[in-house]
């Protein structure tokens, strides 16, 4: 059972389908798996419904499959950086559903943890809880969310060994963890490939069980979407 | 005479307490970490996965792993700790925070809030706004008392109903505005009251700018 | 000339595949470990939170903070990793784990499984036991084929339906008992089979020794 | 806001109350807060109910509190340890709630993140369910499950920090995550207490905003309950 694949398109082979549903980690520009999105989006798959808390920026990550038209549907909660996705979306052309971000994250660990649906009081009272089961427990009011689940999870992570094991850094953790449980498949892309004993076993964040394929990316480009700076004291 | 961006910032910082564990939104709130009390502890939640959240970093020390939920480069402290986004709405939706400052469209006087949509105009989504007004355990918004347009028309923020969509319905604890502080029992059914006035501000001012009622309540000294 | 102890967890082993992450319960199914294939790579979990479960320790390295869900101490591997007994029901619970192995009181012929209590009995608890069977992707049961009482009494324990309290309805998908072993389509509606006989086992003894229905679907060499 | 107390008496002090809901981290004797369970046998507390996998065994850990009667009702998955405990129950001096083992770590789990209740499938058909909802999502049965808070949870953790920031060691982090987040107030005994600073921030599984109190146990005993060798290959 070789998990490791030589090279993103070889690690996603015979996984994409057109209409099929997948997860893509980070937050903003953060912790996204770049270089599996530009393998999607080289394959051509299209009709997608993509789960992922934003949808890139034009030119970059989720834009570039935004810019091919192979997504149908965003599930997200926040798509404010793209000016594409807002050009197809008022065109009708984009199908978007918005999940307020804690009510995604919680989906899509339930999704993975076989719970298929839970209550949250994020949302009662607003549009997020229209249609849904409302329902009052210990005087107070919640709104059932249902658990998610994606044909492909795609994800990114800091340090990976060969059976699968994951380690993130920093704040680039955020949705890649819960996306890797939550997939029929998961294909992890790592900055860094170690062999099995080199991640402290108490440390890891994904046990191997989550990931199927893995793929080294030496040469991970990272964005920063916002540099803000505190000036330097007069010496 | 109303108070400047940094007087809100400043009036809201003396909402925090010694050990507490807030989460700050972007814009005016993101300014109150630059007035917590000389010897309080006060630990910063950023809701994309992080707490105990640094200044932001010198030029050349950014780090793109490193970032708070407005997408802005940070630092990490020796108290911090990450988590993924499950973990960190789990703290937020569990009331483990203890405050969050946030900015608004409309508050309503029974505490409801919209500050995450305007229908017709392009959506943005509501990111974690949503979870923090439900989940913390004390919500305190900063905005300005109305809301000017360019063309010079001025539209009431402090109002009897929100008519945006809602962020959260009966939400919010304290309003801190340009021109005074109200605060709200969400979870009853008492009135909005004015407890505090910006300097040379006056309660007849306030109600020619607040369609929402209140009653004044206001301290000795504001 | 029904099958050992060993015998009966060697058939169970049987079952695992190249890559499996697995399950093993307390008593028979502990010894599957023993049997597994030279060159296939299978990953033990444990459900105390730990995936990648080596063998016991030698004496003298045991290690309190490092034991199975049976409460005996066991070792790491390279390929080990730790985690909170909510991370290792969700991954049990949301369908990784692709065989578990356990024993059981009674099987029913439609998949019902007792193993967690006797009416009348101080009741132990039923630990990990039901979410392992509802939520592992397949269920193997190896146990005896009846109970032998020290009166020498015996009890059938393959059944139309469970006369005790169930661990789980419609869970288990293959029996190994030390007379032959059993295949159940669960969420079907065909009939409970019998694929293999130990040796010198027939056909009529196994009936003799069965409530249950089942159907002959006997294998070319068991 | 000083978090670190001298010793399991002070870190209890002020937070024990008869009749109160306890978490007690652990699974069997691996992983419990043995010196704050014997700082709650000292304080004479009674009339507890305690929520923990286990029930400690005969004069260990939650054993202790049994021998003396202070406990009214348990909430667990497995007690065949105890032979008091079973004297008790069977005499009708001590209630049992029995929780599957999972569907008991994730209602805690539940409780400390908001989710006042969820679906699963453990238990479905079994007297577990008998009356709970049972609702059918996607062709396939759940029962309904409550989270589970209390008043205090005692957890125990292998190193701490000044913070509250807590990392656990090998099996014995167990329940001590969940308890963690699913208490008014958590108190943490620590095998290692250290500065911020000397953990690593990706790895530290409970973030200190969970832990109010924290006591350093430096001579913390361990236990084996079933010790279990392989033979040594010849020489």
């Amino acid at each position: 059972m070789q998990k490791v694949y030589s090279d993103a398109k070889s690690a996603l082979a015979g996984v994409l389908k057109d209409g099929m549903t997948i997860m893509s980690g980070g937050f903003g520009l953060c912790g996204i798996p770049e270089t599996l999105i530009e393998a999607i989006r080289d394959s051509g798959v299209k009709n997608l419904t993509v789960i992922s808390n934003n949808a890139g920026v034009d030119g970059v990550a989720l834009g570039l499959l935004l810019e091919t038209r192979q997504i149908r549907k965003m599930i997200s909660s926040y798509v404010g950086e793209n000016k594409i996705f807002a050009q197809q979306y008022l065109a009708g052309e984009l199908e978007l559903e918005f999940n307020p971000q804690g009510t995604l994250a919680e989906r899509i660990r339930a999704g993975g943890a076989g719970i298929p649906a839970f209550f949250t009081k994020t949302g009662v009272g607003t549009i997020i809880a229209e249609g849904k089961e409302v329902r009052t427990f210990d005087g107070e009011e919640y709104v059932m969310e249902r658990g998610l689940v994606a044909d492909l999870a795609v994800v990114h992570a800091w340090k990976g060994d060969t059976e699968g094991n994951l380690i993130y850094r920093k704040t680039a953790r955020n949705f890649n963890p819960m996306m890797a449980t939550a997939a029929k498949v998961t294909v992890a892309e790592v900055e860094h490939l170690v062999e099995p004993g080199e991640l402290n076993p108490d440390a890891i964040v994904t046990p191997g069980v989550y990931v199927k394929r893995i793929v080294h990316v030496k040469d991970a480009r990272k964005h920063i979407e916002q540099r803000t700076n505190r000036k330097r004291a007069a010496a | 005479m109303a108070w400047t961006r940094d007087e809100m910032a400043a009036r809201a910082a003396r909402e925090l307490r010694d050990g507490f564990y807030v989460n700050l939104g972007i814009g005016i709130p993101t300014l109150v970490s630059n007035y917590i009390p000389a010897g309080m502890k006060v630990s910063l939640q950023s809701e994309n996965g992080m707490l105990g959240m640094g200044p932001f970093p010198y030029e050349g020390e950014e780090d793109p792993d490193l970032i708070n939920a407005g997408k802005q480069t940070i630092t990490e402290l020796p108290t911090t700790s990450y988590f993924s986004s499950a973990d960190s709405f789990a703290m937020i939706r569990g009331g483990h925070i203890d405050l969050s400052i946030l900015g608004a469209m409309q508050v309503a006087e029974n505490g409801d809030l919209a500050n995450w949509m305007i229908p017709g105009k392009m959506v943005k989504g509501m990111g974690g706004a949503m979870d923090l007004v439900a989940g913390v355990k004390k919500v305190v918004v900063v905005m300005d008392h109305v809301a000017r347009a360019k063309d010079g028309t001025v539209e009431k923020k402090l109002l009897h109903r929100c008519n945006l969509p809602l962020t959260g319905a009966r939400v919010v604890d304290m309003v801190v505005t340009d021109m005074g502080v109200f605060v709200i029992d969400k979870h009853g059914s008492g009135p909005m009251k004015l407890i505090e006035l910006a300097p040379g501000v006056t309660v007849d001012d306030i109600r020619a700018n607040t369609e929402a009622s209140f009653v004044e309540a206001l301290k000795a000294a504001a």
